[in-house]
């Protein structure tokens, strides 16, 4: 039997330690680990071919993991477990998602009223002029809320619609989800959009200026009435060249398992993915349930660049 | 008052004394040339008026204005001295004539470059301006570190060794040419070289050095003729010491015969009240012994050196004492072959019997004592 | 007898020296040479007609915005202190020796985050500001740091140390026989300064300012995280978000190109002048003692750099990490540390080891070839870390896959990867990368040592190789140091290579603060970073105090 | 077999022909010397011999081997040549001691501690030895130079202008005592220098430069009386050129009387056929016209030069002509007086008359001609 698994992971979060600690308590399986960023370790597994040590690639992104797919650097993976776990649109042929997260409006208490901003395309309004905030249009999450866009209201009336957003802005893009939000509290601007997970580590802290942010602002879940919230995934999938197939299996079922679920809940803030799994994290309790876009997040992949273009058409540096 | 005044400068490299109570004048526009043994501190001498050395004692003076003391220092670039640094010190990231050109900055582009076309003419380098230092053979740099000197037209004007890798001819006609652009400037300069038929040629006053201290501040003909000391003896001009004994106030007889001076025979420091028969030391130039087929005082040629018009002529006494002769070339005698000499002495310089120190305990002869 | 005759003719012109540092340069420059070879590969149109209808333009602007204020602030502030501590002496100067290094040790993109964290508006400065007057959003204006002129500022003030290093070994090693040429033809203080030793010291000045700007052009961490475009997002842009690696690696030949246009022209500026010291005076000059007003604005003068690029980051940093820093915090630090040092010790001592051999390989040569293949060697530099990162992969993996079909074929067994995801290969793209550093360092302190030198130990029946090592080595003493630190300190920082590269579950100090910062755990990063300027100190201490002493025997015997 | 053969060798730097079709030998235990203008390529001829230079064309053999041809090159550690360097090029950062002491790898301390020593007495720096460089005046370090490439007892010696820079005193003493290292050790020596009584002293041959291609290659003595050509005859010496006429086969008249060669008067290339009534250049040595107060011919001083032991005046002739002449110094006469001179002349050395061209026009004489 196979008593080590090879890791590569694009996730950057801390937590994941006990995560993978968890595992290895279980089984007995050694995990190694190579934590880098998506597109470089796709580099590397592409030229490792054929000899690559690699079990599973674990990333966060739809889009690399379809990617990923078409590099055909995965392998399918029988297995009843997953299929009966994993929601059929959080999942494709060769990968699975384990965990998600929604990109939520966020606005100042004092200077927008929660009913302007309900839903992505109203922070394109003429109403908020000098009041959004965002990160920069390259960054994945953006790209992906882009390609989402398009899915759903073509790519002339994003083209429109980043235009507007970009003539809205504050300042230039810059920064992280966390410097959005904090620039939102501290009235730099009104309105911004960012992951849950950001949102939900601020609402947990314990830190007084941390509380203070949360106190100032307000969180909207955008296109509850239209096509639901754009989420994104964090997912993985064993590799076609794996030396440990049967630990990659054992591996992959595991992140589907109610403790594994729990995890990427209460470790990291995310959703998990597996219906009924009981989370105990105060800040996604209060979030509540949400309506989520049901369009099977893989086909995202397909207009990302697309979403690329019209941002940079669109100025949305 | 003089252009530049040297009084009683000391200097030492890190407590080493290097120039003790070093004192000499010169009046503008002539020429002061320091002769000495490798290492008795000329260059450090030229360091201290340029100012790149500050001196611990004495004082030097430019046109009566103090520019180095103890407590005072005039830094160089106010100084207006040019110098030529025995290693040259060209510029390697600029071309010859960016070389020469330095110190004309206060010239407009055109004026400049007719300066530095002229100065290249003057050195034997016209056309070679674009080149680089490193480009050139050690006589040529040396030539542009001449011509970089003398460019800005300094008021006083340091040549440390300026000739050194310079064939004769040049050396000739460039030390003549130099003289002659001092003169005419009425610039004041000071040339630090080895040879001697150079400093006689083109300087007005020589300082003899040694050990840091000057041994006699003189004309070329004095210096030869009436050296101050053992030390300026045997350092200007070749000679040998014979011994002697002085009959009288002009005469002093050596194993070669007896010696006739002119004027009355000094005869150094310690014989001071004796005016005969007192042994003391003759000094003997090789011109002083002339080469006389006809005469009757033999001597044995142990060596020869051809030298081109003449040959230098080491021969053995009776006594076993060697003396020099210079005699034309075509008097070309074999080694071994014995020789008539005749004695033509003219000044009769003798010393002291004794050490070399003699040499230093002569006092100094002032400096500006003309002949 | 022919064939003898003609290998004994090519022996004669391929000495091991020149063959063995040419299969060097092309080992080094392996990567490189991978990222440029696909311009050879035909283009994705599509990429390439997008980026330069939208983004380019800009993204060129931007990056040459970058690159004149970057070049100018680096050799301005280097130059100013490298002067100011080696010709003059005012109070502080032995202290303003060693320390103007420090900002070496602080990464680029950790100087952004606490400044930014520091500046921001909802930072402690501005909040407090608010606080204090009452003002809020748009009443006032503060200077955003997070601008092309705040990422100017950033680069400025931690990669001025590498002109600073150079210039100064530039400075000590120039003679005062030629500043006294200088003053005798009637050039003051300023005048020396500007027509005789920055003239001089072109070659150092050039090759600091040159790293400086090549880390500038890599660098995307910093620009990302102020939303500065420069090409190098253009080439992010290209591979991340349109999946074009291709184009990626084209638009980085691109830069390259451009890098070596630069180069180039300089090189060809310079003519036949060359840079050694013509003069037999080998002593340091002695340094002017300054007036106390002037004395005062030199203190000054040194103090803001070092303020600004070290002592108030560091501060800020320490703070943060004392305060809310990792809770990892640790025995894993230990185990951080070490890797960190190990890796940068190893490259460091390879790095200067390579350097000397090629700079003294292309010193010798008669051709131009070993030293065009020097400046391809250098240009790893200049490409973005994660695209110089995969241009390493690519040879490493061929070869590991030679090896391992090789090995099979003979034993049976498949020994899978033995190179890639080792150390080995970590330090060939650090190599690869950083060799730069420690070969223009080398090559400038090569020039000043006047041929005759070599002639000399030659004649006196000392090889080429002994010589190099009685002469060049000694000679260059306190450039190899410099060099060594150079290397040393940018590997502790290096992070996309040793992301991608490394063996699994090794951790790095820069993978751990990259790991914090990317999941905008700032505060908790600072622990990371703290320790990374703290492991760096070491050896800076060490060294720069090494230099400045090999420095002052000489100082101070002319002093006396 | 020579020790040292170079045979046509050719050498540019970047495109400029320095060195043309060189050719020469030196047998084993003899001493060279290149005399010629700066610039003409005389360091470089050394360098090519040390192997620095790769050479273009021709070919260089020591002990009969080749050591450089244009596809051939032995590198300089290989050669066991020694050098002195016009620059020095001392290590700055090793000692004076480590400097004389760098070829020394060999020995053990304890002998290269002897050596060392005995090279610092040997150029009178002993005790100094601790010191630097650059501590060291420009004079000690030319030393130090001559030391360290004396330590290792190269085969061959490389000697450029080794003591341009030290006074004549310490230039004498120190060429002697090379000169006799060199012989007692057998070793082979080419000395570039600037001082023709140094080369006339020291050499055994001298080989007459000039750009790039040697003129002449012969004894002293044959340089000096019998020059290969009118270049050969200016460069060596001093001397001017009269007008004369060839009376017989051993008889020319010039404007001072008529001059009996002892030898058949050569006439020159281009008078070939000429045995009488041809008008050549005839050369005038200082020697060869001697002062003499009882002789009817007279000349009037224009200028003199103080030589120490002797005065080189500087005579105008009835016709306006200049001639020089060599007189002992205490026949001291002012500018303007007419004195007495007379023809003394043993060797006559004659040219065609015309340009200068001529000099490059005659054939070389060859190799290893001895007097
Ligand atoms: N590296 C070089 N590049 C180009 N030209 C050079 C170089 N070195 C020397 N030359 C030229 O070659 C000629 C010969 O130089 P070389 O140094 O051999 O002269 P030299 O006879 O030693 O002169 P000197 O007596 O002045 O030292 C000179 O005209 C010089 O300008
Ligand atoms: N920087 C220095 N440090 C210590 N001693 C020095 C230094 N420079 C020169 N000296 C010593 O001072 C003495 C005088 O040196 P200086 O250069 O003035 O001699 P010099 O008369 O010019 O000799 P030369 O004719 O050989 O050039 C020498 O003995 C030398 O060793
Ligand atoms: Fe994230
Ligand atoms: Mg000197
Ligand atoms: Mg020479």
């Amino acid at each position: 039997a196979d008593t080590e698994l090879n890791l590569y992971s694009a996730r950057h979060y801390q937590t994941d330690e006990a995560l993978y600690s968890n595992f290895t308590k279980q089984t007995g399986i050694k995990i190694n680990r190579i934590e880098a960023k998506e597109d470089e370790l796709l580099e590397r597994i592409r030229n490792e071919g054929a000899n690559s040590p690699a079990d599973v690639f674990i990333t966060v992104d739809a889009s690399r993991l379809a990617k990923a797919d078409e590099l055909g650097i995965f392998a399918p993976v029988k297995s009843k477990v997953l299929e009966e776990r994993i929601p059929a649109n959080l999942r494709a042929e060769n990968w699975y998602a384990y965990s998600t997260r929604a990109r939520v409006i966020i606005y100042n208490k004092d200077s927008v009223k929660a009913e302007d901003v309900q839903t992505y395309e109203s922070l394109a309004a003429p109403a908020l002029k000098g009041k959004v905030c965002s990160r920069s249009g390259s960054h994945p999450y953006n790209i992906s809320l882009g390609a989402a866009l398009v899915k759903h209201n073509g790519a002339e009336a994003t083209e429109t619609w980043a235009r507007n957003v970009v003539a809205n802005f504050a300042r230039a893009p810059k920064g992280g989800d966390t410097d959005q939000i904090k620039a939102v509290a501290a009235g730099e601007c009104g309105v911004t959009i960012a992951n849950t997970y950001y949102l939900a580590r601020l609402m947990n802290s314990d830190k007084a200026e941390d509380k203070a942010v949360v106190a100032k602002i307000g969180t909207v879940w955008p296109n509850q009435k239209t096509w639901g919230t754009h989420i994104n995934v964090s997912g993985a999938g064993m590799l076609k060249n794996a030396p440990n197939k049967g630990a990659a299996v054992k591996f992959l079922e595991y992140l589907a398992s109610d403790e594994a679920q729990g995890y990427f809940a209460n470790g990291n803030n995310e959703w998990p993915v597996v219906a009924n799994v009981k989370v105990t994290n105060p800040a996604l309790d209060t979030l509540g349930k949400f309506k989520a876009d049901s369009l099977p997040v893989g086909e995202l992949a397909n207009t990302a660049a697309e979403a690329q273009k019209i941002y940079d058409r669109a100025g949305f540096r | 008052m003089s252009h530049l005044e040297l009084a009683g400068i000391d200097l030492a490299y890190g407590g080493h004394q290097v120039v003790r109570k070093l004192s000499f004048r010169l009046e503008q526009g002539s020429i002061g040339c320091l002769l000495g043994p490798s290492g008795c501190g000329k260059t450090t001498v030229l360091r201290c008026i340029a100012g790149f050395e500050p001196v611990t004692a004495g004082q030097i003076r430019l046109d009566g204005k103090v520019v180095s003391r103890s407590d005072l220092h005039v830094p160089p670039e106010s100084r207006r001295i040019g110098m030529v640094f025995q290693d040259y010190a060209l510029f390697p990231h600029l071309s010859v004539s960016e070389n020469i050109g330095f110190g004309l900055r206060h010239l407009d582009t055109q004026q400049r470059r007719d300066r530095v076309a002229e100065l290249l003419r003057v050195v034997g380098l016209a056309g070679q301006g674009h080149k680089y230092p490193h480009e050139m053979s050690g006589g040529q740099q040396q030539r542009v570190a001449l011509a970089r000197a003398l460019a800005p037209r300094p008021s006083l004007l340091l040549l440390d060794e300026p000739f050194s890798n310079l064939d004769v001819e040049l050396r000739e006609r460039l030390s003549f040419e130099v003289r002659d652009i001092i003169k005419a400037t009425n610039t004041t300069a000071i040339l630090v070289t080895h040879d001697q038929h150079e400093a006689f040629a083109v300087a007005d006053e020589i300082g003899i050095m040694n050990e840091g201290r000057i041994q006699q501040w003189d004309t070329p003909y004095n210096l030869y003729h009436r050296p101050a000391n053992r030390f300026v003896a045997d350092f200007v001009g070749q000679g040998v010491f014979l011994q002697g004994l002085v009959l009288n106030d002009h005469q002093v007889k050596v194993e070669l015969g007896t010696l006739n001076s002119a004027i009355p025979v000094e005869c150094g420091i310690g014989c001071g009240n004796c005016d005969r028969d007192c042994t003391v030391s003759v000094l003997l130039r090789p011109d002083d012994i002339v080469h006389d087929d006809t005469s009757a005082l033999q001597a044995e040629v142990v060596h020869k050196a051809f030298r081109g018009a003449d040959i230098l002529y080491t021969l053995k006494l009776e006594s076993g004492s060697k003396v020099l002769s210079l005699v034309p070339s075509h008097h070309n005698h074999a080694l071994g072959e014995r020789i008539g000499i005749r004695l033509d002495v003219d000044h009769v310089v003798t010393f002291h019997e004794g050490s070399d120190d003699a040499v230093q305990e002569r006092p100094l002869i002032g400096p500006l004592r003309t002949q | 007898m022919r064939f003898l005759e003609g290998l004994e003719k090519l022996r004669e012109r391929w000495s091991s020296l020149t063959a063995g540092s040419l299969l060097i340069s092309v080992l080094i420059a392996m990567p490189v040479i991978s990222v440029f070879s696909n311009v050879f590969v035909g283009g994705t149109s599509g990429t390439w007609s997008h980026l330069s209808s939208t983004v380019l333009p800009e993204f060129i602007r931007n990056t040459l915005i970058l690159c004149a204020g970057v070049g100018l602030g680096v050799s301005t502030i280097g130059v100013a202190t490298a002067w100011l501590t080696t010709m003059t002496e005012f109070p502080g100067r032995r202290f303003f020796q060693w320390a103007l290094v420090l900002p070496l040790a602080v990464p680029a993109y950790v100087m952004a985050y606490v400044y930014t964290d520091f500046l921001q508006f909802v930072g402690p400065l501005q909040s407090g500001l608010r606080e204090l007057f009452g003002w809020k959003a748009g009443d006032y204006w503060f200077p955003d740091v997070r601008t092309a002129g705040g990422a100017v500022a950033m680069f400025m003030f931690v990669l001025y140390p590498y002109v600073y290093l150079l210039a100064r070994t530039a400075f000590l090693e120039r003679a005062s026989g030629m500043l006294e040429a200088g003053r005798s033809l009637g050039l003051g203080p300023w005048g020396s300064f500007f027509r005789v030793s920055l003239p001089l010291a072109r070659p150092a000045v050039v090759a600091g300012s040159a790293l400086a700007l090549m880390e500038t052009l890599a660098d995307f961490g910093t620009v990302s995280y102020f939303g500065v475009q420069t090409f190098t997002t253009g080439i992010y842009r290209a591979w991340f978000s349109l999946g074009d690696r291709v184009a990626a690696a084209q638009l980085s030949a691109m830069l390259l190109a451009f890098v070596v246009l630069v180069l180039v022209l300089e090189h060809a500026s310079r003519g036949r002048a060359r840079f050694n010291n013509t003069s037999r005076q080998q002593m340091v000059p002695t340094p002017v003692r300054l007036s106390r007003p002037m004395g005062l604005i030199a203190t000054l003068a040194c103090l803001l750099p070092l303020l600004l690029g070290f002592l108030l980051p560091a501060f800020l940093l320490v703070r943060m990490a004392l305060v809310e820093g990792d809770a990892q915090f640790g025995a894993r630090f230990v185990q951080l540390a070490r890797n960190s040092f190990v890796l940068a010790l190893v490259t460091a001592l390879l790095a200067v080891l390579l350097a000397i051999l090629l700079g003294y390989a292309a010193r010798l040569a008669r051709t131009r070839l070993p030293r065009v293949l020097n400046r391809i060697v250098g240009l790893g530099y200049a490409v973005p870390g994660s695209v110089i990162a995969v241009g390493v992969l690519i040879p490493v993996t061929r070869l590991d896959h030679v090896i391992s079909a090789w090995w099979q074929g003979v034993t049976g067994v498949n020994p899978g990867l033995v190179l890639t995801g080792g150390i080995a290969a970590l330090v060939y793209a650090y190599l690869g990368r950083f060799l730069s550093v420690a070969l223009h360092t080398v090559e400038t302190s090569l020039g000043k040592i006047t041929s005759s030198m070599d002639d000399a130990s030659r004649s006196l029946g000392v090889g080429k190789w002994a010589t190099l090592q009685r002469v060049h080595v000694p000679i260059l003493r306190g450039s190899l140091l410099t060099a060594s630190l150079l290397v040393f300190v940018d590997v502790m920082k290096e992070l996309p290579a040793t992301l991608v590269m490394r063996p699994f579950n090794f951790d790095t100090l820069a993978t751990q603060a990259h790991t914090l910062a990317s999941d905008e755990r700032l505060a908790e990063a600072s622990t990371a970073a703290v320790t990374i300027v703290a492991v760096g100190l070491l050896p800076m201490f060490i060294i720069s105090r090494q230099i400045a002493r090999g420095n002052r025997r000489t100082v101070e015997e002319t002093e006396v």
